[in-house]
C-alpha cells in the first residue's frame, strides 16, 4: 500500500512531559480495504484519565480507527503504545490483556444468552460453567455497586432494550479489566434518557481513573463531556483539540469542510387539510404492549413529531399507519380513505401509490436488501410502478439506473456507486439512499422513523431540510425519533407516547426539554406543563 | 480371430451376493476352463443398458449375456439392428432370431426349499423376507410358502419386505431387525430372497440361534449351523452353457425355462448343512422333487414368465 | 395375548434402530450448533461403517474396528472443517461431496482388499459388538411385568447402544454446562462477538467437527460392528438424512432431538410389525404405505405440533474478517 | 458482510474453475494410480468419452439434461430463501404425471399426449412441492425435513402403483407397461437426419431444449422480471419484503410450485425422451446431486449449465472409463465425482487469493511501467 506524507495532517501535539500518563497511542496508523483508504497515517494521542471524543463523517474512518486500538483489524503501517509502552496486537484478546476495552456499535452479544452469559464469554475462568458463574456473579455485584449499573444478570439479551444493552456491553468490557474503554458511536440508539444515564456513567468511569475514547456524530454530546476531541475527515486527522477551546460549530466547519448551516427554514404557514386521522386506534404488539386508544390527526403542510422513550409504542404506530400491523379497534384514515380498521387494513404497496412514504427506523433490518445493490434497494417497495417494471412485470432497468445516478446525486451518497451491495455503504449512507427512494414520488405524507440515527451532521442537515422543505411543499411529515432536540428543530407539532398511550400533543414553541421528558415518563400534559 | 464374450450385470452389480454373483462366476468358470478372456460391464442406470448392448454389438462381440429382466426392452431395441451378434438374456424373454431367452422357475426351487422348512420348523411358524415387494420377489415367497404347506398344511408364514426402493438390496440392517422381530415372534426359520440384504438375515438368524435360508447362490457357508439351504437360481450354469454354446457354435435362440428338472434351480446340500438336514427329511424332499420333475405336482406361479409386452 | 410380547418386542427394536440415528443426530446437532452445516452425516456414518466392517474382519477385534470407523470418520469431518472454515466453501456441497465421494471410496476399497464386491466379510460375533445379557437377566425373567421388560427390553444391546444411553446427556451437558459448550454454542449464534471476545472461531469450529467426527464413527460403527455385521454398500440407508431431520425436529437440542430419533425407531419398528397384519376396519394395509407410515407421521406432527424452527443464526455462515 | 472484490471476469469464470478442475483430476489421480492405472490414460479415456465422438457427446449431453432440470429446481427456490432437498421426490411425481398423460390421451392423439405429458410433469413436481411448501408457509415445518419426508413418500406411492394399478402387465420389475405408440419425444439425432446431418444415435432428445429453455426462463424471470425481484427479496430479507408489500408467505408457495415443476420435468428426457415406460428408480438420485449443481453452477442458471454439463461429461465419460478400464469400477466413478463436487463446487477458494495476489503484482506491475515509460517520455 502507498503512503503519502499529507500536508493536510496534523501532527498531534503532546506535551512530552505529559507522555508519561498517555493511556493510548497511536502514531501514523493506516489501513486500506481494497480501494479505500480507510485510515491515513492517523495519528492520535489520549490522556489516561480523560474523555476523548472523535467526530467525523460517515466513512471517515472513525471506527476503522477504533478497531484497530482494539486490535480487531491489523493496520498496514504505523505503531501503537498503551502507557508508553509498545505494543502489536494480533487480536482483541491482547488489547484486552493490556486494559483496552471496546463496545462496538453493532452490539457483540449473543442474543439467546442471559447477560451474564454474555458478560463471561471467553472469559469463565473455569471448565465448568456453573462453578464460572457463581464466581462470576460475585465479581460482577461488585462492580454493579462500584460504577452504579442495575443489569439484570439472568435475562436474554434479546429481550432488552438497546440502552440496557450497552451497559452489558460496557459492565462486559469493565469486567475484563478495561481501564480504557472504546466506545463507537454508543449514543447512535439511545434515547435522551438513556444517553444522559450513559454520560453520567462515563463521568463516573472518568472519575474512577478510567480512560474513554468515543465517536459519536452529535457534537453537544462532544461538548458536553469530553476533555479532548480529534475530528477526521477522508481517513485522516484534520484536527485535534482541547474541547474547552473549540465549539460546535467550529467543530462542525472542521469536520464537513465548509460551515454547515441550515439552509431550510419552516415557512410561517400551518397546517392545511387532514391528511392522516387515527380515532381510537389499539392494536396488540407480540410484547403485550401495542397501541391504546391512539387518536390525532396529522395536516398537510404541517411536521408532527412523536417522542417518546423507545419501546413506547412508537413502533407498533409506525406499523400500523404504514401498513405492516393490524388494527384490532378504531381506525386509520389517508386522505379521506379509511386505510387500516378491525376488519382489515391496506396493504403497502396501495398506500405508497395513494401517496404515503415510509422510512423504516431499521433500515438495515426492514429498509434494505444488505446483499442487494444500491440500484436494487432503490426500487424496493416500488417495484410494481410503471416506471419501474413494464404493466408491473418486466423490470425497467435502464430507467431504474438512471433514477438510482439522479437519487446519488441528488443525496451526494459516497461512494458514488450505485452498482455497490448497499452493505457496502455506511449506514449514514445507506440512510441517503433509503431517504432519496421515498422522497423520490413527491408523497403525500412521508412516514419517517430515526431519520439521522447514526449520521453525521453534515447529512443530519441535508436530511433536516429535506423533511422541512417537504413540509413547506405542503406535504404532511410524521416523524418518529428518539432524539428530543431533532423533533424540537423540525416539528410543528410533537405528540409525546408513553406505554402505547399519546400522553399530549404540544405545538413546538410550547415543548421544552424538560417537559416532554416528563409526559414520555408517562405523566399527562396538563401535570407536565 | 479369437472368440470374444461380453456379461453384462444389471444394476444390482456384480457382486451383489445374488444372481449377478452367480452370473459372474458361471463366466469365471468359462475362462478358467477355456482360458478365454470375456469383457464385463456394470451399468449405474437403464439408460446405460442400451448404451453397453449397441457398444459391445458394434465391437463385434460374439455373444452378450445380459443378466436381468431389466434388458428386456434395452435387448428389443438393439438385437434387431444387430442381426449377426447373438445376444442371451436371462430372465427376460425377447422374441428375436438372435436372441437366446433363458428363465427360471424360481417357484419350484422355492417350494422345495419350503418343504425343507415346513418338516424342518419346531414351532409351525416360517417366514419370508423379501427385499422389494415386487412379482419377482413375490413368487419366490408364494412357492416357499406352497411347499411348506404341502408338507404341513397347518403352518403359517410371517411376510416382510424390506423396503420400496432399490435400497432395499442393501439394508442388512432393516433386514436384521424385521428378522429378529420376526424370530421373537416365534418364526424359526426365515428364507431371504433380498440380494446384500439377505446377510442381515442370516446374521440375524446366528445370532437369535435360529434357521435361515439363502437365496439364488450357496449361502450356506456364510454362516454354517445356521443357514438351513440356499435355494439355488444357476444363473452361473445358464452362464456358463451360453457362453460354451457359443463358443462351440452350438448357439441357437429361443426361449428356455429352466426348472428343477433342467437343473436350473435347486436346493443347496454340502458339508455345512449336511448336519441339519437328516437322511429322512432329505429322501422326503428329493421324493417331491422327483414329483414335480414328472409333474405329479404343479407349483403354482404368480404372475406368469417375465414376457416383456 | 401377544399385545404386551408385542410393545416390548417394539421397544427393544426402537433402541436398536434409534441408535445409529441418537448419535448421528447429535453429531449434526453439534457440529451446526456451532455453525457449520452438516449434511455429510451419511457419507461419515458409511465411511465409518466401512472402515469399522474391514478392520475387525482383518483384526478379529471389534475394538480395532471401533477406533478406525472413529478415525475416518474425524478425517472427514476435518476434510468438512476445511472447506468450511479454512476454506469459507459452500458447507452443503462440501457435505454433498463427502456423501458421493464415500459412497465410492468404501465400496472400492472393500473391493481391492476383499475382492467380496464392496463388501466386507461375515464378522464372527467375537468381532463384533454384539447383544450383551445385561447380569440378573436369568433372575428376573420369572418377575411379573418387570422381568420381561428387563430381559426384553433393557438387557440384550450391543454396547455401543447402552454408551449411546450415556452419550446423549454427556453431550448436553457438554452444551450447556461447560466453558467449551457456552463458547460453541456462541460461535454458532455470533462468531463476531466470539471474536471480538479474543476466542479462535476457527478453533471452536474445527473442535466440534471433531466432536461431530467421533459421534458420527460411533454411528457408523454400530452400522457394520452391532446392528450388522459387515460392510454392505450404501448400507447408511439415508439414516443420515434422516438424522438431519431429526435434529431439526428436535431443534437443535440434545434431549428433543433424542425424542426425535426415538419416534423414527419407533414408527419403523411399528411398520415392519403392521406388515401384513390385518388391522380393525382398515384390514391389511399394503407394504408400500406401511413404509410410508414413519414418514407420514413426522410430516403430520411437524405440521400439527412442532411449528416453526429457527436454526443456529450463524450455522451454515462462513466467518468473514478482512484484517 | 459483503463478498471479497471480484477480479476480471475470464479469471473468475475461466481460470479459478480450471484451476479447481485440475486439482480435482490431481486428486482423483492418485486413486486410480493407487488401483494399478494410469492416471494420464484414465483422464484421457474421461474426455475422449465424455466428448470423444458423437455418441459419447450425446449421452453427455443426455446426462446433462437432467442436471439442468434438477439444478434449477434447488437453486430457485434457494433464491426464495428456500432449500429444496425435494427434488428427487418431485421428480418422481412429475414422471408419474406424464406417465398418466402418455396413456390418458395417447390414444386421443400422440401429439395431444406430448403436450399433456410436459404440462402434467410439471404440473404432478408442482402438486408435490406444494404441500411441503404450504407447510412450511402456513405452519413453519422446516422445509428441509418435510421435502426429505416426501421423497420416501414419493418412492413409495411410485412402488405401489407399479405393482399395482401401473404395472406392467406380466413384468417382474416395478415399471409401467410401454407408452402408447408414438408418444416419446423426438431424438436429436432424428431432427439432425431430417436436417440431411449424420449424427450418431444416442438418448438425446429434445427435452435438452426445454430444459435450455427452462434455464433462460428462470434467469429471465430471477433478473429481468418483478416476480424475480420480489422473490429474491423475500429470500434474502423478508422483513424488507413485507415492508415493500410482498406476501411472504405466498411467494414461498409459488416459488416452490416452480422448483416443482422444474424438478418434476426431469421425467422428460429420462422416460419420455429414454426409457418410454415409467420406472421405479428412474431418478437414481439425480434430485439429490442437483444440490451439488446448483452450488457449484454459484445458484446462477448460466453457471447451473456448465455445471450440468460438467456433471454429464462425468457420468457419460466415468461410463466409458470403466468400460475401457478393468480395474476402475463404478465405483471409483462416483469417487471421483464426488472429488470432483468437493474441488470445484466447494472451494472456489482454494485459488483465489493466491490468483488474485498474481494477478495485483501483474497490474501493479504494469502501472509501475507505464509510470517509468511516462517519465522516461
Ligand atoms: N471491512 C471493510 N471492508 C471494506 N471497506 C471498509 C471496511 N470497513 C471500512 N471500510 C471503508 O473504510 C471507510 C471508513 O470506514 P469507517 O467504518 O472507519 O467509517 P466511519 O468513520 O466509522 O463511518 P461511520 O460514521 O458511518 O461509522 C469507509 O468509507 C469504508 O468504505
Ligand atoms: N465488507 C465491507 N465492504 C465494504 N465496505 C464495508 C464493509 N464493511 C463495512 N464497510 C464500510 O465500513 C464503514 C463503516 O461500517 P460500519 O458498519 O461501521 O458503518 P456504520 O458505522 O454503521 O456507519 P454509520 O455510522 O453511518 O451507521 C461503512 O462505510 C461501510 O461502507
Ligand atoms: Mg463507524
Ligand atoms: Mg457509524
Amino acid at each position: 500500500m502507498h503512503r503519502s506524507d499529507s500536508p493536510g495532517g496534523t501532527a498531534v501535539p503532546v506535551a512530552p512531559d505529559a507522555t508519561s500518563d498517555v493511556a493510548i497511542e497511536a502514531k501514523s496508523l493506516s489501513k486500506r480495504f481494497g480501494d479505500v483508504q480507510a485510515n491515513d497515517a492517523v495519528s492520535l494521542s489520549v490522556q489516561g484519565g480523560t474523555v476523548h471524543g472523535i467526530v467525523g463523517e460517515n466513512g471517515a474512518g472513525k471506527s476503522t480507527l477504533l478497531k484497530m486500538l482494539f486490535g480487531f483489524y491489523r493496520p498496514d503501517g504505523g505503531t501503537l503504545s498503551v502507557r508508553g509502552r509498545p505494543v502489536t496486537f494480533h487480536s482483541p484478546a491482547d488489547a484486552m490483556a493490556v486494559g483496552v476495552g471496546m463496545v462496538h456499535q453493532h452490539f457483540m452479544l449473543v442474543e439467546p444468552f442471559t447477560v451474564l452469559e454474555n458478560i463471561i464469554l471467553g472469559v469463565e475462568g473455569g471448565r465448568r460453567l456453573d462453578r464460572a458463574m457463581a464466581a462470576a456473579r460475585e465479581n460482577l455485584h461488585a462492580l454493579e455497586q462500584r460504577f452504579g449499573f442495575d443489569i439484570p444478570l439472568d435475562v436474554p439479551v434479546a429481550g432488552l432494550p438497546v440502552g440496557v444493552r450497552q451497559r452489558a456491553e460496557i459492565l462486559k468490557a469493565l469486567y475484563r479489566g478495561a481501564d480504557i474503554l472504546i466506545l463507537d458511536e454508543p449514543t447512535a440508539v439511545l434515547t435522551p434518557q438513556e444517553s444522559d444515564q450513559l454520560f453520567a456513567l462515563i463521568r463516573e468511569l472518568k472519575g474512577q481513573g478510567k480512560t474513554v475514547l468515543f465517536v459519536t456524530h452529535k457534537l453537544d454530546e462532544i461538548m458536553a463531556v469530553t476533555d479532548r476531541v480529534t475530528v477526521m475527515r477522508a481517513g485522516r486527522v484534520v484536527a485535534d483539540l482541547e474541547t474547552v477551546a473549540t465549539s460546535a460549530d467550529a467543530l462542525a466547519e472542521a469536520m464537513v469542510g465548509t460551515r454547515v448551516t441550515r439552509a431550510v427554514v419552516a415557512d410561517e404557514t400551518h397546517g392545511g387539510a387532514v391528511r392522516l386521522s387515527l380515532e381510537n386506534v389499539s392494536c396488540a404488539s407480540g410484547s403485550a404492549r401495542g397501541l391504546h386508544d391512539v387518536s390525532f390527526d396529522l395536516h398537510d403542510h404541517e411536521v408532527l413529531g412523536i417522542a417518546g422513550v423507545a419501546g413506547n409504542g412508537q413502533t407498533e404506530l409506525l406499523e400500523v399507519i404504514t401498513g405492516l400491523r393490524a388494527v384490532d379497534q378504531g381506525r386509520v384514515l389517508f386522505s379521506d380513505v379509511e386505510i387500516a380498521g378491525p376488519s382489515g387494513g391496506t396493504d403497502p404497496v396501495a398506500l405508497r401509490r395513494m401517496g404515503m412514504a415510509h422510512v423504516p427506523e431499521d433500515r438495515l433490518k426492514t429498509g434494505v436488501v444488505e446483499s442487494m445493490t444500491a440500484r436494487e434497494n432503490i426500487i424496493l417497495g416500488y417495484q410494481r410502478e410503471e416506471d419501474v417494471s413494464a404493466g408491473g412485470t418486466l423490470l425497467k432497468r435502464g430507467d431504474i439506473a438512471a433514477m438510482a445516478d439522479r437519487m446519488f446525486a441528488a443525496q451526494d451518497v459516497r461512494p458514488r456507486n450505485p452498482g455497490l451491495p448497499i452493505g457496502a455503504f455506511s449506514g449514514g449512507n445507506q440512510q441517503k439512499i433509503v431517504i432519496a427512494r421515498e422522497l423520490a414520488r413527491q408523497p403525500a405524507l412521508l412516514v419517517i422513523g430515526q431519520p439521522t440515527r447514526g449520521v453525521d451532521i453534515g447529512a443530519v442537515t441535508r436530511i433536516h431540510d429535506q423533511i422541512i422543505a417537504l413540509r413547506n411543499a405542503g406535504r404532511a411529515v410524521l416523524v418518529v425519533s428518539a432524539d428530543l432536540d431533532e423533533l424540537i428543530a423540525i416539528s410543528d407539532r410533537i405528540a409525546v407516547m408513553a406505554e402505547g398511550r399519546i400522553t399530549g400533543i404540544l405545538p413546538v414553541n410550547r415543548a421544552e426539554e424538560k417537559t416532554l421528558g416528563l409526559m414520555m415518563a408517562g405523566r399527562s400534559m396538563e401535570t407536565a406543563l | 480371430r479369437d472368440f470374444q464374450p461380453v456379461l453384462l450385470y444389471d444394476i444390482g452389480g456384480k457382486f451383489d451376493s445374488s444372481f449377478n454373483e452367480a452370473a459372474f462366476r458361471g463366466a469365471d468358470a468359462f475362462r478358467a476352463e477355456t482360458g478365454i478372456a470375456y469383457r464385463e460391464f456394470e451399468p449405474t442406470s437403464e439408460t446405460q443398458y442400451e448404451q453397453a448392448l449397441k457398444r459391445f454389438a458394434r465391437r463385434k462381440a460374439d455373444l452378450i449375456v445380459s443378466v436381468g429382466v431389466g434388458y428386456a426392452v434395452a435387448i428389443r431395441n438393439v438385437a434387431h439392428q444387430f442381426p449377426d451378434v447373438r445376444f442371451t438374456v436371462l430372465d427376460a424373454v425377447i422374441d428375436l432370431p438372435n436372441v437366446q431367452s433363458i428363465t427360471f422357475r424360481e417357484n419350484e426351487g422355492s417350494f422345495l426349499v419350503g418343504v425343507i422348512a415346513g418338516l424342518k420348523s419346531q414351532t409351525g411358524r416360517i417366514g419370508f423376507m423379501g427385499g422389494m415387494d415386487i412379482p419377482l420377489i413375490r413368487r419366490f415367497g408364494r412357492g416357499f410358502a406352497e411347499g411348506a404347506r404341502y408338507v404341513r398344511p397347518d403352518i403359517d408364514m410371517v411376510e416382510n419386505y424390506i423396503g420400496t426402493t432399490p435400497v432395499a438390496w442393501n439394508d442388512p440392517i432393516r433386514a436384521a431387525e424385521l428378522a429378529l422381530a420376526q424370530y421373537t415372534r416365534g418364526v424359526d426359520i426365515i428364507f431371504a430372497a433380498a440380494g446384500p440384504s439377505g446377510l442381515g438375515v442370516i446374521q440375524a438368524a446366528r445370532d437369535s440361534g435360529r434357521f435361515a435360508i439363502g437365496v439364488d447362490s450357496n449361502q450356506n457357508g456364510v454362516a454354517p449351523g445356521h443357514v438351513l439351504t440356499s435355494m439355488m437360481k444357476r444363473v452361473d450354469l445358464a452362464v456358463y452353457d451360453a457362453m460354451t454354446e457359443a463358443h462351440s457354435d452350438q448357439w441357437t435362440a429361443g426361449h428356455e425355462i429352466r426348472g428343477l428338472r433342467e437343473e436350473g434351480v435347486g436346493y443347496a446340500l454340502d458339508e455345512h448343512n449336511a448336519a441339519l438336514i437328516p437322511e429322512a427329511m432329505r429322501r422326503r424332499v428329493e421324493d417331491i422333487r422327483a414329483r414335480i420333475i414328472s409333474g405329479d405336482i404343479i407349483v403354482g406361479d404368480t404372475a406368469g414368465a417375465n414376457v416383456s409386452h | 395375548m401377544d399385545l404386551f410380547a408385542d410393545i416390548l418386542l417394539l421397544a427393544d427394536s426402537t433402541f436398536r434402530t434409534a441408535t445409529p440415528l441418537v448419535l448421528a443426530a447429535l453429531a449434526g446437532l453439534v457440529a451446526e450448533r456451532a455453525g457449520v452445516v452438516d449434511i455429510g452425516l451419511e457419507g461419515k456414518m458409511l465411511g465409518a461403517a466401512f472402515a469399522a466392517g474391514a478392520a475387525a474382519a482383518l483384526t478379529g477385534s471389534a475394538w480395532a474396528g471401533l477406533l478406525a470407523g472413529i478415525v475416518l470418520s474425524v478425517l472427514l469431518s476435518l476434510l468438512h472443517g476445511y472447506v468450511a472454515i479454512t476454506q469459507r466453501g459452500n458447507q452443503i456441497v462440501s457435505g454433498m461431496a463427502i456423501n458421493i465421494a464415500v459412497a465410492g471410496l468404501a465400496p472400492s476399497l472393500a473391493n481391492s482388499w476383499f475382492h467380496k464386491g464392496g463388501q466386507t466379510p461375515l464378522l464372527m460375533s467375537d468381532a463384533r459388538f454384539a447383544a450383551i445379557r445385561l447380569p440378573l437377566a436369568d433372575l428376573m425373567a420369572g418377575v411379573p411385568l418387570i422381568g420381561p421388560v428387563y430381559v426384553e427390553v433393557v438387557s440384550g444391546h450391543n454396547l455401543i447402544t447402552y454408551a449411546t444411553v450415556a452419550v446423549v446427556p454427556l453431550v448436553a451437558w457438554g452444551l450447556y454446562g461447560t466453558r467449551f459448550g457456552l463458547r460453541l454454542r456462541a460461535v454458532g449464534e455470533n462468531p463476531e462477538a466470539v471474536d471480538t471476545a479474543g476466542i479462535s472461531v476457527a478453533g471452536l469450529r474445527y473442535g466440534a467437527l471433531m466432536i461431530n467426527g467421533f459421534l458420527c464413527g460411533l454411528a457408523g460403527t454400530v452400522l457394520s460392528t452391532g446392528l450388522g455385521a459387515s460392510f454392505v454398500r450404501d448400507m447408511s440407508a439415508g439414516k443420515g438424512f434422516l438424522a438431519l431431520a431429526a435434529m431439526i425436529f428436535g431443534k437443535w437440542r440434545p434431549v428433543p432431538t433424542l425424542l426425535a430419533c426415538l419416534l423414527f425407531g419407533f414408527v419403523d419398528a411399528l411398520q415392519g410389525r403392521l406388515q401384513g397384519t390385518p388391522l380393525p376396519l382398515i384390514g391389511e394395509i399394503p407394504v408400500q404405505f406401511t413404509l410410508m407410515l414413519p414418514y407420514i407421521l413426522t410430516v403430520v406432527i411437524l405440521a400439527g405440533f412442532v411449528g416453526r424452527i429457527d436454526p443456529p443464526r450463524a450455522s451454515g455462515v462462513p466467518y468473514e474478517k478482512d484484517r | 458482510m459483503i463478498a471479497r472484490r471480484r477480479l476480471p471476469f475470464v479469471l473468475e469464470v475461466v481460470v479459478l474453475p480450471g484451476l479447481n478442475l485440475l486439482a480435482a483430476f490431481l486428486v482423483s489421480g492418485l486413486f486410480v494410480w493407487a488401483l494399478g492405472e494410469d492416471p494420464f490414460e484414465a483422464l484421457g479415456l474421461l474426455v475422449y468419452g465424455a466428448f470423444g465422438f458423437q455418441e459419447a457427446i450425446g449421452y453427455s449431453l443426455y446426462y446433462a439434461t437432467n442436471f439442468i432440470f434438477t439444478g434449477l429446481a434447488v437453486s430457485i427456490a434457494y433464491h426464495g430463501g428456500l432449500f429444496n432437498i425435494g427434488g428427487e421426490g418431485q421428480a418422481m411425481l412429475g414422471g408419474l404425471g406424464l406417465t398418466l398423460a402418455a396413456f390418458l390421451f395417447g390414444g386421443v392423439s400422440p401429439f395431444l399426449a406430448i403436450v399433456m405429458a410436459v404440462l402434467f410433469s410439471a404440473l404432478f413436481g408442482a402438486a408435490w412441492a406444494a404441500v411441503p411448501a404450504y407447510l412450511q408457509a402456513r405452519r413453519g415445518s422446516h422445509i428441509v425435513i418435510t421435502t426429505i419426508m416426501f421423497n420416501f413418500i414419493a418412492a413409495s406411492l411410485l412402488a405401489y402403483l407399479l405393482v399395482g394399478p401401473l404395472q406392467r402387465p406380466g413384468g417382474q420389475m416395478p415399471e409401467s407397461a410401454d407408452f402408447p405408440e408414438g408418444v416419446h419425444l423426438a431424438h436429436v439425432h432424428d431432427l439432425l437426419a431430417r436436417l440431411g446431418i449424420a449424427f450418431e444415435s444416442s438418448p438425446l432428445n429434445v427435452s435438452i431444449l426445454i430444459a435450455l429453455a427452462c434455464a433462460v426462463a428462470v434467469w429471465f424471470l430471477l433478473w429481468r422480471t418483478r416476480f424475480g425481484y420480489e422473490l429474491r427479496v423475500v429470500g434474502q430479507n423478508p422483513d424488507a419484503a413485507r415492508y415493500a408489500g410482498i406476501a411472504v408467505d405466498r411467494m414461498t408457495i409459488l416459488v416452490m410450485l416452480i422448483a416443482g415443476g422444474l424438478a418434476g420435468m426431469m421425467g422428460l428426457n429420462e422416460l419420455l425422451g429414454e426409457q418410454l415406460r415409467l420406472l421405479g428408480n428412474f431418478t437414481l438420485g439425480y434430485g439429490f446431486v442437483g444440490i451439488a449443481v446448483a452450488f457449484m453452477g454459484r445458484n446462477h442458471p448460466v453457471g447451473i449449465v456448465l455445471a450440468a454439463l460438467l456433471f454429464g461429461a462425468l457420468y457419460q465419460g466415468g461410463a466409458e472409463l470403466a468400460f475401457e478400464m478393468s480395474e476402475v469400477t463404478r465405483d471409483l466413478v462416483v469417487l471421483i465425482q464426488g472429488v470432483v463436487i468437493l474441488f470445484a463446487g466447494a472451494m472456489e477458494h482454494l485459488f483465489r487469493d493466491p490468483v488474485a495476489a498474481a494477478y495485483r503484482r501483474w497490474t501493479s506491475g504494469r502501472v509501475q511501467s507505464r509510470v517509468q515509460s511516462r517519465g522516461a517520455a
